[in-house]
């Protein structure tokens, strides 16, 4: 199933960190700032890895200070970079990377006076958002990794419906939610879902959020994909999650030259 | 331990009794290696250890429990207090019949049609449960007691332990394990005569909370921390009693009766049972020498050392109380790596539900004596 | 009261339940049931934290209440502890050829009457400090230089203590202090950390008896109308020096009246630390003869259960 | 209190030095006062501070010096039918902390006449140190045990409210009636050279002592049951501890004795270097007797860690001697703690020889008991 | 005294003047009594020492073989080899944590041990005491590199952080290294080793196998 609308992905959006990019959830959900700063001494002699990099990642919520939810997706994310990001070539030092939520599709049905995003409300839905902010950081920031990953979330709706990038109102009526996250070469690094669903809603979610994120299965064999941005065997036409950071990427490179 | 001759150096001044220091990857990896694949503490990589549990024996709570998973041991203790409505911020009572409606438009399900129906209906919290709301049940697990050389004692909650804290409240909602209608304190007005000139309106008042603060000290870390977190949580709120209450309207208060006969238990929904998984690469270097093609092991209910070896570590949790056939799965996670796939999750929630079945076995009895 | 470590509660303030003088069961406050000097049943098990140097959890067992009504008192206390060292100095420590020893007590949030917040009170750094004194009179401490060990000691579940109020003061707490001393001793043998003596703390106190002053042992707070004074000793048997004293109380001198004198007092609360320890010694020495040849702590499959009663 | 860095660590000789002289009999002190039982001079004063109800300002000759203010606030009792928290009247702040009291019925009536705990509240600042360190708990809690503590053993309450009978603790003497009482905060400052290194317990004890004695409660214009209201005329209001003319049937609030344990040794006021070589510190809390002929009374008594215990070890001429056996003059850390008998002997020492009632009785010189000056420096004891 | 009988701290088990004091007991009033719980060893003083004839009354902790004076967690002390990890090569020294102290084959370790590099005690080689010859011309990179297991002898307790080690000797220096290509290595002679899948050398001072 399509992706309906293609998030929105720039990079280099801040001037003075060593890499940023800004990543806009589909049907204008979270959009989140990434600053990454890499390579950098690290603060703690006692943080230090002798053989590898210390990844270090703060997320800062829309409002207020960061709660116990907060760390835990900082410690989800730290997690999944772990695994692509190769430490051992730069060790001792630090990767740095700062997720600041910059807008978020507010919840006009929420009864009156309380605000959205309290302590009792889902994760996952953020989740994905700064994942991907993440990963776009860290590309812009030149971070040696060995594949790109990307996230996506599904929504499985009562009636069995799947919906790739709930917006606010869709995901409370969700049955069950679920984040997937791919690498480029098609591995999943991360899974979190919640709700109440059986293995084949659950096999069917991962189809749905493998597709949003690295285009239609039947990629070319030598698993390069062709540049020109319509890439006819996904039918697709390039609003792939993957797509949309290969763009993001020539935007960056191409015409923007070193802004 | 069977002492093995460990793979690495063949010099005999380094004697095996070392190897777990210098590379816990290799004794782990000289280990699984064997055929059939042990662990150093000679399990099975599917096989999870046995649980112990103890039910109601900590005074000053509202209801407890004690889990221990072979080296993991949590204390848990549920303590009732009262929340009045007017302490919440922003909080309407809305007059209609329904219990509590802020003034959201989603109508809760009808709730005072007969109580038995009630029972077993899998009637739904709604979107806005009042316990996701207003954070009426917190459940907390503190680690900072000396459980284990890297928590050291009274030091702030560290990045695992709130992780674990924010895991347990996600599947506590999602669950949707506490039904809110147990928490709730309702006043009805004695209805005479002038009250209806007067227009008092004769309506259930939903006057004030009960709140579950779930605490949950880790005596030992053990690994697999959060499953036996979850079932302490679980255990706890199932011998949790709550004292009859009543609103004193000349009071403006809310007073309880000290009978325990008075008091009712809270019925949760579903039985979901979280096992957690670690999945032990070999390093390259150990296994450059061996050659072996199948690089990974998926190890069920991993204890404190495994733990560490383990990279990509996940967990599933299932309620197969349903008796719908297959299972209903409630929660999965995974990070860290990226050797699971679809494939092998099909067959971890077969091992799952074996574990389900062992947790509903040690619940029945623990509760049947207590 | 919003910490931004853990999960808070409502935004409100929550209060513990109001209960009514419930008609029927008005608990008659429950007298001491046990002779003067006879202690209440110490239930002891070490090797609880495997991953620690040693460990112990202690249980003081009150008899059995009626469970009839949801308030009910209780005398029992129940403690865990756990000793990780010899561990390297933090850094900011100055060199010294000794261990350093540092001890800690937590109460559980559900260890008292009213509950207990995360973050550490004065009673908690109170009891914490005794505590060290104490320990710190035991150990030898040139066998391990430049080291540190660190004692924990929660607090599971604490007597019940007469003086309402959200502090618990008075006897309660100087039981609480006795069981930490003597649960801490258990782990440190388990840990195998060198030690002059069996260290054992008792209690002796001065109630107001029926016509004079009457001095028990190990005194219970619910058991008791009014307890005029109370003495913890931490005692060395086989020297016959006290490490801590704690008395509290007014107690004459020389039994200049009918009350009774600062050395009778303490002469009690010593008759109950030998008692303690006498108990203490029996679990230690069995639980060496069960694990032969004190292999114990290699072996990890099989775990001595650890059950609490009820 | 621990040795906290103490400006200049003992070498094991001095200490060695040390001990075998304290350690003689007569003790030989470095200060050369003849007795264990000497006190050095020191300064004090009352009434120095304008905004309190009492104050005291007391020095020691070792240049540390204690501040201490005491101020009384009506605070309504928590009684069974409060519903929202007590609302203090006196300075219009609205206090609202939900204090609901608990009806137990296994209570009883027992403590209509008695106070609470939580109405004395002492709170010990020393700058420089944090303050939830465990030390300034530990002295905090030292300092307000005794004030709870009933000053004697029989258990007749007497009833009348403000008046400091002889069977009362400070708390019972806060009660105005049934449901308003006085909450008495009491705030000691500490300034010192080393911190608490010099284990600064009786200069406290002392400053708290006075302040107490130079604290006095506004008359009350209301009676009974009414809401209290407060004679603003300063001189009409009555002394907490009041000062009968003779100084006998009158309480006095506690005072704490440092004692030090050197060999057979009691030795009283330790300066820096006998503490440094003390086998054992014991904390001994004495009040008054009542009339003149009562003895004092033990209030408290507190073991405290002895910094000997963390020194160095010295090494003898003739090479390492065998573990245990004692080469005279060779420092060794202490082990172990105080031999029970000395303890008591220590403990008999402060109350039946008299030294508890010559520093209470030097202590009242510097309260004007009449009227008009106050600094008047103790002479040595 | 019955020779295996168990004790417990504070309990006498000989007097000075016909036994000697070993490991796990201490003096008190020229007795000797235990300082841990355990089974306390009657061993007989071996004629060869200098030291008087009278018996060695002990209480050995489990873990260790009776005789071995050292304990299981044990300290380093001045003269024990280790066995250390090395986490960081500089010009002047060589930061390392030590993992276990006097290894013997006997001794048996729990495999649950925390093996972290901040909750192990810190050591420091310096440049001068990595060898005994030719101490100024030492390359560091050449000797060690971060990951190797070492074998040291502890030198001096050091400062308040870490103790002074040295390899200076031939049975000390790597014991167990990883290639740059990430595979195990095998010593090839006394300054190399060699990579066991790739065969391609890399200098080490390597510890000769005893």
């Amino acid at each position: 199933m399509a992706l309906t609308e293609p998030p929105k992905a720039i990079l280099h959006t801040l001037l003075k960190a060593d890499g940023s990019a800004t990543y806009t959830a589909p049907k204008n959900g979270y959009q989140v700032v990434a600053g990454v700063n890499y390579p950098v001494e690290v603060p703690y002699r006692s943080d230090e890895i002798p053989e590898s990099t210390f990844i270090e990642v703060n997320l800062r919520p829309h409002n207020g200070v960061g709660m116990v939810k907060e760390r835990h997706m900082e410690e989800l994310v730290t997690r999944t970079l772990q695994t692509i990001v190769l430490g051992d070539e730069t060790p001792r030092t630090m990767l740095q990377i700062t997720l600041q939520v910059v807008n978020v599709e507010s919840d006009e049905s929420l009864p009156g006076g309380v605000k959205g995003g309290g302590q009792g409300e889902t994760y996952l839905d953020l989740l994905a958002s700064a994942l991907n902010a993440a990963v776009l950081g860290c590309v812009d920031a030149g971070v040696q990794m060995k594949a790109i990953a990307g996230a996506a979330l599904v929504g499985i709706c009562p009636d069995g419906r799947m919906v790739v990038g709930p917006s606010v109102v869709q995901r409370k009526k969700c049955a069950s939610l679920h984040v997937f996250a791919f690498t480029s070469d098609s591995q999943t690094v991360l899974m979190e879902s919640e709700g109440k669903f059986t293995m084949d809603d659950w096999k069917q979610a991962e189809r749905a959020a493998r597709s949003a994120v690295l285009g239609s299965v039947n990629k070319q064999d030598n698993g390069d994909v062709t540049m020109n941005g319509t890439n006819i065997t996904s039918g697709s036409s390039g609003n792939c999650l993957l797509d949309v950071i290969r763009q993001a990427l020539e935007a960056r490179v191409i015409k923007g030259g070193n802004r | 331990m069977p002492s093995i001759i460990s793979p690495l150096s063949p010099d005999p001044s380094v004697p095996a009794s070392a190897m777990p220091l210098i590379s816990p990857n290799a004794l782990l990896y000289a280990h699984l290696k064997q055929s059939p694949p042990r662990r150093p503490s000679s399990r099975t990589p599917s096989e999870p250890r046995p649980i112990q549990l103890n039910v109601g024996s900590l005074a000053h709570c509202n209801g407890s429990s004690l889990v221990k998973i072979g080296a993991t041991t949590i204390v848990c203790g549920v303590r009732a207090e009262i929340l009045p409505v007017t302490e919440i911020p922003s909080f309407r009572i809305t007059k209609a019949g329904a219990s509590y409606t802020p003034t959201a438009p989603v109508v809760r399900d009808t709730r005072y049609q007969g109580d038995t129906e009630k029972d077993n209906k899998e009637e739904d919290e709604g979107e806005y449960s009042p316990i996701s709301l207003y954070n009426l049940v917190v459940p907390n697990i503190e680690l900072a007691t000396g459980c284990s050389p890297r928590h050291p004692a009274n030091a702030a909650p560290s990045t695992e332990a709130q992780s674990i804290s924010q895991r347990l409240l996600s599947l506590l909602h999602t669950s949707q394990l506490v039904r809110s209608s147990d928490l709730e304190i309702i006043y009805t007005p004695p209805a005479q005569a002038e009250d209806l000139e007067l227009g008092i309106d004769t309506d259930p008042q939903l006057k004030a909370y009960w709140t579950l603060y779930v605490d949950m000290m880790c005596i030992s870390h053990g690994g697999s921390v959060f499953d036996a977190a979850w079932l302490a949580l679980y255990a706890a709120l199932k011998d949790t009693i709550i004292p009859k209450s009543w609103w004193d309207a000349d009071l403006e208060q809310v007073l309880c009766s000290a009978e325990v006969a008075d008091a009712r238990k809270l019925s949760l929904r579903g039985i979901p049972v979280p096992s957690s998984f670690g999945v032990f690469v070999p390093e390259k270097r150990v296994l450059g020498q061996d050659g072996h093609q199948d690089p990974y092991w998926v190890l069920m209910d991993t204890d404190g050392f495994e733990e560490e070896a383990c990279a990509e570590t996940g967990c599933i949790t299932v309620d197969a109380g349903g008796g719908k056939g297959s299972s209903l799965i409630l929660r999965i996670e995974k990070n860290g790596g990226s050797n699971v796939g679809v494939e092998e999750m099909v067959n971890m929630v077969t091992l799952a539900e074996r574990r389900w079945q062992q947790w509903k076995t040690v619940l029945d009895a623990a509760l049947s004596n207590s | 009261m919003s910490d931004r470590r853990r999960l808070n509660g409502p935004a409100g303030t929550t209060s513990p339940p109001v209960f009514t003088p419930s008609t029927g069961s008005a608990i008659s406050p429950q007298y001491r049931s046990r002779k003067p000097n006879e202690l209440r049943k110490i239930f002891l098990q070490t090797g609880v934290v495997p991953s620690a140097t040693g460990s112990a959890y202690l249980e003081l067992e009150s008899p059995p209440r009626s469970r009839s009504t949801v308030l009910n008192t209780s005398s029992t206390i129940k403690l865990s502890c756990s000793v990780h060292g010899p561990k390297p100095l933090p850094r900011t420590a100055s060199f010294s050829p000794n261990l350093q020893l540092s001890a800690s007590v937590k109460f559980a949030p559900f260890a008292t009457r009213n509950r207990q917040g995360y973050v550490r009170d004065s009673t908690e750094r109170d009891i914490g400090m005794h505590l060290e004194n104490a320990l710190k009179g035991v150990i030898i401490p040139d066998r391990w230089p430049k080291s540190a060990i660190d004692i924990a000691v929660t607090v599971l579940e604490g007597e019940d203590d007469q003086i309402d109020g959200d502090r618990i003061v008075g006897v309660g707490l100087v039981n609480m202090l006795a069981g930490c001393i003597n649960v801490s001793m258990a782990a440190l043998a388990d840990a195998r950390v060198d030690c002059l003596d069996l260290l054992a703390a008792g209690v002796g106190a001065i109630v107001a008896g029926p016509e004079k002053p009457l001095r028990i042992l190990d005194p219970a707070s619910i058991e008791h109308e009014a307890i005029l004074a109370s003495c913890l000793v931490g005692y060395l048997p086989s020297r016959d020096e006290l490490v801590e004293v704690w008395t509290n109380g007014s107690s004459s001198t020389q039994g200049a009246n009918a009350g009774i004198s600062f050395d009778e007092m303490l002469d009690s609360a010593v008759a109950a630390a030998r008692g303690a320890q006498t108990v203490i010694k029996e679990v230690l020495v069995e639980a060496l003869t069960k694990t032969k040849g004190g292999t114990k702590k290699l072996s990890h499959d099989h775990m001595n259960d650890v059950e609490m009663k009820t | 209190m621990p040795s906290l860095a103490s400006s200049l660590p003992f070498s094991p000789a001095e200490l060695a030095y040390l001990h075998t002289s304290l350690a003689s009999v007569p003790p030989l002190r470095p200060d050369a006062r003849s007795l264990g039982t000497d006190f050095r001079p020191l300064r004090a004063e009352t009434g120095v501070l304008p905004a309190v109800n009492g104050s005291a300002h007391v020095g020691f000759s070792d240049g540390r010096e204690a501040i201490v203010g005491v101020k009384l606030e009506v605070e309504k009792t928590a009684g069974k039918k409060s519903v929202h928290g007590p609302i203090r009247t006196e300075d219009g702040v609205v206090d609202m902390d939900v204090d609901v009291d608990i009806e137990d019925q296994y209570q009883g009536g027992r403590h209509s006449a008695k106070g609470k705990q939580e109405w004395v509240t002492l709170s010990l600042t020393l700058p420089g140190l944090r303050d939830d360190d465990p030390n300034l708990a530990f002295l905090e809690e030292m300092l307000r045990e005794p004030l709870a503590v009933a000053s004697s053993t029989s258990t007749s309450t007497s009833t009348k409210p403000s008046e400091m009978g002889s069977t009362t603790s400070l708390q019972d003497n806060l009660v105005i009636n049934s449901r308003w009482h006085w909450h008495i905060y009491i705030d000691v400052l500490l300034i010192s050279p080393n911190g608490l290194a010099s284990y600064p317990l009786p200069l406290l004890s002392m400053a708290t002592h006075l302040a107490l004695r130079d604290t006095r409660i506004p008359r009350l214009k209301s009676e009974g049951e009414e809401d209290p209201v407060a004679d603003d005329d300063w001189m009409a209001s009555t002394y907490l501890y009041p000062r009968g003319k003779a100084s006998s049937g009158v309480v006095k609030p506690p005072v704490i004795l440092l004692v030090v344990v050197v060999g057979e040794n009691a030795i009283f006021d330790p300066s820096r270097e006998e503490l440094a070589v003390a086998d054992g510190v014991v904390a001994v809390s004495v009040a008054a007797g009542v009339d003149d002929g009562d003895p004092c009374k033990v209030l408290a008594v507190r073991m405290i860690d002895t910094p000997a215990r963390d020194t160095m070890k010295g090494v003898p001429q003739s090479g390492e001697a065998p573990e245990g056996v004692d080469v005279p003059g060779v420092w060794r850390p202490r082990l172990g703690g105080v031999k029970r008998s000395i303890l008591k002997a220590v403990v008999k020492s402060v109350v039946v020889d008299g030294v508890a009632r010559d520093v209470i009785s030097g202590l009242d010189g510097f309260l004007n008991l009449e009227a008009g000056a106050n600094a008047g420096s103790m002479a040595a004891v | 005294m019955a020779t295996s009988a168990l004790v417990v701290p504070g309990q006498v088990l000989g007097n000075l003047s016909t036994h000697r004091a070993g490991p796990g007991t201490h003096v008190y009033e020229n007795n000797i009594l235990a300082s841990i719980i355990g089974r306390s060893i009657v061993t007989p003083a071996d004629k060869g020492q200098s030291g008087s004839s009278k018996a060695v009354i002990s209480v050995p902790r489990p873990g260790t073989s009776p005789s071995a004076t050292k304990t299981a967690n044990a300290l380093p002390a001045v003269g024990s080899t280790v066995l250390c990890r090395i986490t960081r090569v500089q010009q002047r020294q060589i930061t390392a944590s030590i993992l276990v102290v006097d290894p013997s084959p006997q001794d048996v370790t729990s495999y649950t041990r925390i093996t972290d590099d901040d909750l192990q005690f810190q050591a420091v080689l310096r440049r001068e005491d990595i060898r005994t010859h030719e101490k100024d011309k030492v390359v560091m990179n050449d000797m060690y590199r971060v990951g190797d297991i070492i074998r040291a002898v502890v030198i001096s307790l050091g400062d308040e952080r870490n103790y002074y080690i040295s390899t200076a000797g031939n049975e000390f220096g790597v014991v167990v290294a990883t290639s740059d290509a990430g595979n195990a290595m095998v010593p090839a002679s006394w300054r190399e080793m060699k990579d066991v899948v790739t065969g391609q050398g890399e200098s080490r001072k390597v510890a000769k196998p005893s």
